[in-house]
């Protein structure tokens, strides 16, 4: 019952992060955003793992918590450099 | 050496931890799983003692706690700001020093500034940082010297 | 006695969690630019991530499944600052939103 | 609804952005569906690797959508009519989980009864994909191969050498990333090896495992260095370990069939059928998992190291 809430929260919360995502306005509040709903995604998966009684997903979790830590990377890298590795160095 | 072990000690727990299933078969190849990753590092040369300094283990344990209860501080604080109806919040740009020798501090120095609400590193200079944060009560819980002091303990200790 | 003690544990913190999460994603909404959003987002997922799985470790028990959340709790707390940080250098570095900060703290001093 | 933004949306990037969002929903929608295989497919290759694949061709080509000079008209017509077409077809679908639908009837019985007695492996989806499916899935191994050395030998002609600009590392130096990156690699390595060797009992299996392994060597090439990930992997050492994973799928067929069964019958592989099934499948994933991290390593590499054209 009280899972069930907790993954309902999730959603919506999940819902006003898409909102941020669609409403942008800069690039960065759409990596933000989709950043943060990867979080969300983990927590998701882990409560939902819960209320069906099937542990696996927490495999699935698991994977979101390092993949979207490496995307995130890679969007940015690109944004800053507009090519996914930089011919030379800025700094 | 010791961080040989101590990451191949850390590699076996994630694998037991994530397996489940303890027969012989499996555990072989854990075994093996985990001295491919271990050669892989050894190889490409990505941890070393400077990402993982045995001795640093022992305390971090301790800052965390400390960290835990100023995260806990810090998001009532936030969220309070949040629910407020009229926005009572000022963002400003400031830079703190961190005059740490050891990149390890500084990496947590940088990470535990993010992690708690309300103030973000921007960017990572030599001797400073430049943080954002979201109001000036905020801010002021940076530069207080408690967070100060929890540091050196930290960096005494590798 | 002893597991309803800990079964409403579980539950505040699992409610506590979901109305922490609650309250930054309408942070992310109201706050004004992209600098306070990120106050908002990232980083209070740390706590609001640490309470949920807080909560299911309690329904848990101690078993292989609370190492595993634990584990994800740990990367979550490793990597969510991270990208957070690479994101708000990333945005410094295109000059987002620096003179609209400057205008915004003197106004307020 | 992320797919009609999608559409309208003209700046490239931003599109990339949500399509992250996108599969992060699909993922969401086969967990709801239980199909954990599907969504742990998507969540492996849709939050990582197709965004970093997805931004590297972007690098190559612009930021911004040309501006259509075609009339608007033609495509939209060809859109309306296949939509229209689609819909009708699935007029003559099934209700959804209709037990009568044909899907239910063909093999799936036999597969989702059977599998677990005749192949001695908890998970039904390993069991299908790798034993009874074992042809399709070769082929689409194949495909994986194919593609890779398509990739690698189109954009191998375009490679520019690091010479003049010296080191193309940018985040390294950044400490935070790199200590973090550092830290974490090890971790998620052992991870795509704990999800290569634990197919059979939980969600995961050669594609996956290949693919959050690959990812593991695309975050060290992101925060340390291309150069450093291509003097481990250069051309001839992915080549090598991409032919070398379908040729141990090929491999375990043509013992089998050396050794009386049928090509890719796994029963016949040991003196006892479930373990002579649970050999085979074992093999097949490894050789799967092995072309497939070295393909997506491939590509990574290939699309990176490609001069952005003036």
């Amino acid at each position: 019952m009280i899972l069930a809430v907790t993954a309902i929260a999730l959603l919506v919360a999940m819902a006003l992060t898409l909102a941020r995502a669609l409403l942008g306005p800069s690039i960065f509040d759409r990596i933000l955003a989709v950043n943060t709903f990867g979080t969300k995604i983990v927590l998701f998966l882990g409560v939902y793992g819960f209320l069906t009684q099937r542990p696996d997903f927490l495999d699935i979790a698991l994977v979101y918590a390092l993949i979207n830590f490496i995307s995130t990377l890679a969007v940015l890298r690109f944004f800053e450099s507009g090519q996914l590795v930089m011919p030379k160095d800025k700094e | 050496m010791k961080h040989s072990l101590l990451l191949t000690a850390l590699l076996a727990i994630f694998w037991l931890a994530l397996s489940g299933h303890y027969v012989a078969f499996t555990l072989i190849l854990g075994a093996l799983s985990i001295a491919l990753v271990m050669w892989l590092n050894w190889k490409m040369h990505i941890s070393d003692e400077r990402v993982l300094p045995p001795l640093l283990l022992l305390r971090l344990p301790r800052y965390w706690m400390w960290l835990l209860l100023e995260i806990i501080k810090s998001n009532i604080h936030v969220a309070i700001k949040i629910w407020q109806p009229r926005l009572d919040i000022q963002p400003q740009f400031k830079k703190i020093p961190s005059p740490w020798k050891r990149d390890v501090t500084r990496v947590v120095h940088a990470n535990s500034i993010t992690l708690t609400p309300g103030t973000v590193t921007v960017t990572v200079d030599k001797d400073s940082f430049l943080v954002h944060s979201l109001t000036d009560e905020t801010m002021q819980a940076l530069e207080s010297p408690e967070m100060k002091e929890q540091l050196e303990k930290l960096e005494r200790f590798q | 006695m002893w597991d309803t003690l800990i079964s409403y544990c579980s539950y505040a913190l699992l409610l506590t969690g979901s109305f922490l999460s609650l309250t930054f994603a309408i942070g992310l909404l109201r706050f004004p630019d992209f600098y306070t959003r990120m106050h908002a987002a990232g980083v209070s997922d740390t706590l609001c991530a640490g309470l949920i799985v807080l909560g299911l470790v309690l329904q848990a028990g101690i078993s292989l499944v609370t190492l595993k959340l634990l584990f994800i709790l740990l990367f979550l707390w490793f990597t969510s600052p991270t990208a957070s940080f690479a994101l708000a250098r990333a945005a410094h570095r295109a000059g987002y939103g620096v003179n609209e900060q400057q205008e915004a703290s003197s106004s307020n001093s | 609804m992320v797919a009609i933004a999608v559409a309208v949306m003209r700046d490239l990037f931003a599109i990339v952005m949500l399509f992250g969002i996108y599969s992060l929903l699909t993922a969401g929608i086969f967990v709801s569906l239980d199909a954990v295989d599907v969504a742990f497919t998507e969540a492996a290759v849709g939050a990582g690797i197709s965004t970093i694949l997805i931004l590297s061709t972007l690098a190559l080509t612009s930021r911004e959508e040309k501006k259509s000079t075609h009339s608007r008209f033609l495509p939209l017509l060809v859109v309306l009519v296949t939509g229209a077409t689609l819909v009708y077809g699935t007029l003559d679908m099934p209700a959804f989980s209709d037990p009568q639908a044909p899907v239910h009837q063909h093999v799936a019985p036999r597969y989702l009864d059977q599998a677990q007695q005749e192949t001695g492996v908890p998970n039904i989806v390993t069991a299908v994909l790798a034993s009874y499916r074992s042809y399709d899935t070769m082929g689409e191994v194949t495909v994986i191969f194919t593609a890779g050395i398509a990739v690698m030998l189109l954009l191998s002609a375009f490679r520019h050498r690091e010479d003049e600009a010296g080191n193309l590392n940018d985040l390294s130096h950044h400490p935070v990333l790199k200590y973090v990156a550092r830290l974490m690699i090890p971790f998620i390595l052992l991870f795509a090896l704990y999800v290569q060797f634990h197919g059979d009992y939980g969600p995961g299996g050669g594609f996956q495992a290949g693919v959050i392994f690959a990812a593991g060597f695309i975050l060290y090439g992101l925060v340390v260095g291309i150069d450093k990930t291509r003097s481990m992997f250069s051309d001839s050492v992915l080549r090598w370990l991409m032919a070398s994973g379908l040729l141990l799928y090929i491999g375990v067929g043509v013992v089998t069939l050396l050794l009386g069964g049928e090509f890719l019958n796994y029963n016949v592989l040991a003196a006892d059928q479930v373990k002579g099934q649970h050999w085979g499948i074992f093999l097949v994933e490894l050789g799967v998992g092995i072309t497939v991290t070295a393909t997506m390593i491939a590509m990574f590499l290939a699309f990176s190291e490609v001069r952005r054209p003036e």
